[in-house]
């Protein structure tokens, strides 16, 4: 079989097991069951040539299936939540389907700081306490505590600094709350987990325009995750304007 | 802090109304005026102070700062001592504040997108597959089959009598699970094997059904048959076990042909 | 809206609710789950418009379905198994979807005796072992624990009786594990739920509870907990029974 028919028949077997299960499949389960299927006495050429598949290749595939039902016109989807693949049911008939299942059993919605704080966590776990507040401006303690009974996040370890502080992470019934693939799926992903906030060429306020430049930039790096690397000012997402020239002031 | 969020639910921290504040201003973040922004704090502040709300400590402090701030601003550029402490920091204040207003930002966007993903996905339903119907497959030894097994095929064989039940079933039924139980053990100790649904076939009651059912749930129960399938969801036979045939099996075999005439099941006869 | 779309609109809505659907539903199902939508605060104007739908559109809506996946080219379609509607994969998947249901779906098949209880307490829940082993005419201990320890039964209350024996159901696991939506999903519910099969005076089979022991009963008797006690007679609405020579209370 060739290599192209070869995916197109992949790309189905996958999609009859996610028809067929009773819960999400990762791509480790999944191979898995193609290299059962692949073992079966009298396994067929075509199940035998899916027996020790790249996990890339079946990603690749569950991805491509995944799109075939964006531009289908159906009442469903394939989904990947918290690395598990699905069907899922398109928001538009939450009637029906709830009609039918009931309300989901979720708990009630987050409130906005719950969300902020969880926002700091998602993007810049693990995350202490301490840094999370200053980013927030304000006390995080109940609203951690709310966080880590819903299971939404976690302890992850502890800081290499003074007084060891315990470390926060997102769990993965985080993701599946969010419906989220994986933490690469978190919106602006890139921009938050980086500080990319850099310093306009002209400066802020008045006064610091008149600065021999400092070499703050340097400072910034600091702050920066070490593995981040050099920020080069050119390429410096800010966020909504652009900087000025002008002082405030005046 | 938990107490004045309760108070003073629109701002959720110093930040919170700074960047509100700023937003008043009509201008983008960069190009803050801040002592109009100081200014602008300090009277909510005092407005809070007005209602009686408690003041939390992050905005007294933020106050504090933007009023170091603000002072800087009104001297001259050149009395500004700051500025050389700001080279050696390498860290001017106003940007310093600025900086942290563009990050928290940063993330109340982010949290206001988690909200809709939030919402999105509580209508979103998860397919939960029922155990899917399997074309026969070529099992091997055969699967025990389950009582829910039993239950699915006698349910689906009732139905064949739904319609047909009338009033004469009201009159006294000769069917019994006893007579069942016996006519079922001749038939085995003759055949041996005997297909599930074959048993039904002469049934000519649904109480017929619900005994003939009864009776083989009863031998299964006391070992005397064994029910197997082919394969899942295959047809399910009934074969006689050690215990029937008169070879050597534990007691509760031993005990049921000692069965005295038994009187006939109750059963609602459904109207 | 149109009549046309409203059709196509009403295809989606029952396919949505298949692939949602942990079992088959039926048009009666289906139609009761449009008008319970339909009914809902804040319903939309096409959730009205399905209100109370002449089950014949709605069956064929199903077989517009149905015959829609004929036409497309995947691994499974929409089938009508014993006048209910399901979600089913084509038989040349069957290979993989074998191999997975083997592997993943159950770790270990129950036993018959495990089943058999698990059926009377389904059935007849709550219910005390005592009423268990009354119906069973076996020691049901070691079943229980092992029902309970795989989340299938928990304990749900006590008996109102002498003793106030520990009462038993069935868990939201043993709706997932035999793919019930709900307790009414068990097969012949009804049926077997009103079956009072009256206890015997003498009884066939050994049940210890109840009876002066006939000399041969004495080893099973053995099997039965001397925590048992005696059983209400009239309480003892049995699943299976043995058939008596008088009914006690007629």
């Amino acid at each position: 079989m060739d290599q192209q028919l070869l995916f197109t028949e992949l790309k189905y077997i996958l999609e009859s097991l996610l028809m067929a299960a009773p819960k999400p499949l990762s791509v480790t389960e999944l191979r898995e069951v193609l290299g059962k299927a692949a073992e079966e006495e009298g396994a067929s050429e075509a199940a035998r040539a899916f027996r020790k598949l790249d996990p890339k290749r079946i990603q690749a595939a569950l991805e491509e299936l995944s799109q075939d039902y964006v531009s289908a016109a159906r009442s469903y989807r394939v989904a990947c939540v918290a690395g598990a693949w699905q069907f899922v049911t398109l928001p538009e008939f939450a009637p029906w389907v709830r009609a039918f299942l009931g309300v989901k059993n979720r708990p009630t919605r987050l409130s906005l700081p719950a969300l902020e704080t969880l926002a700091v966590i998602a993007y810049r776990q693990p995350v202490t306490r301490a840094e999370m507040e200053q980013i927030r401006g304000v006390a995080v303690d109940g609203v951690i505590a709310t966080l880590k009974e819903r299971g939404l996040i976690d302890e992850v370890g502890r800081a290499d600094v003074v007084g060891r502080p315990m470390q926060y992470g997102t769990t993965s019934a985080f993701l599946e709350y969010f419906g989220l693939a994986h933490l690469d799926g978190l919106p602006a992903a890139d921009e938050l987990r980086r500080i990319p906030v850099v310093r306009p060429e002209s400066v802020v306020t008045a006064d610091a325009a008149q600065l021999p430049l400092p070499h703050g930039v340097a400072a910034q790096a600091a702050e920066v995750p070490a593995t981040t690397g050099p920020v080069e000012q050119s390429a410096a997402p800010v966020l909504e304007a652009e900087p000025t020239s002008e002082s405030p002031r005046s | 802090m938990s107490e004045y969020r309760v108070q003073f639910e629109v701002f959720e921290g110093p930040l919170d109304l700074l960047l509100h504040l700023v937003r008043k201003q009509e201008v983008d973040i960069y190009q803050v005026n801040l002592t109009r922004i100081a200014a602008d704090f300090l009277a909510y502040l005092g407005q809070m102070r007005d209602l009686d709300l408690e003041v939390a400590g992050e905005f007294v402090v933020m106050a504090a700062n933007l009023l170091y701030l603000k002072s800087r601003e009104l001297l001259p550029v050149d009395k500004q001592v700051v500025v050389q402490e700001s080279v050696e920091d390498g860290e001017d204040p106003r940007w310093e504040l600025i900086r942290r207003l563009v990050e928290y930002k940063k993330f109340k966007d982010a949290a206001g997108q988690l909200q809709t993903y939030e919402e999105h996905q509580a209508l979103v339903y998860e397919r939960r597959a029922a155990r899917v119907e399997l074309p026969s497959a070529p099992a091997r030894g055969g699967v025990e089959a389950s009582v829910f097994d039993l239950i699915g095929a006698v349910n689906e064989i009732l139905k064949r009598f739904k319609n047909r039940d009338n009033v004469r079933e009201i009159e006294a039924d000769p069917h019994t699970v006893s007579e069942k139980l016996e006519s079922l053990r001749a038939l085995l100790l003759e055949r041996s094997r005997v297909g599930f649904a074959e048993l039904f076939l002469q049934a000519r009651s649904r109480l017929e059904v619900v005994v003939t059912f009864l009776a083989v749930l009863e031998l299964t129960r006391l070992r005397q048959v064994r029910l197997t399938q082919g394969a899942e969801f295959g047809e399910i036979e009934i074969t006689a076990a050690p215990a029937l045939t008169g070879e050597p099996e534990p007691p509760p075999a031993e005990i049921v042909p000692e069965a005295p005439t038994p009187a006939p099941l109750e059963l609602p006869l459904s109207a």
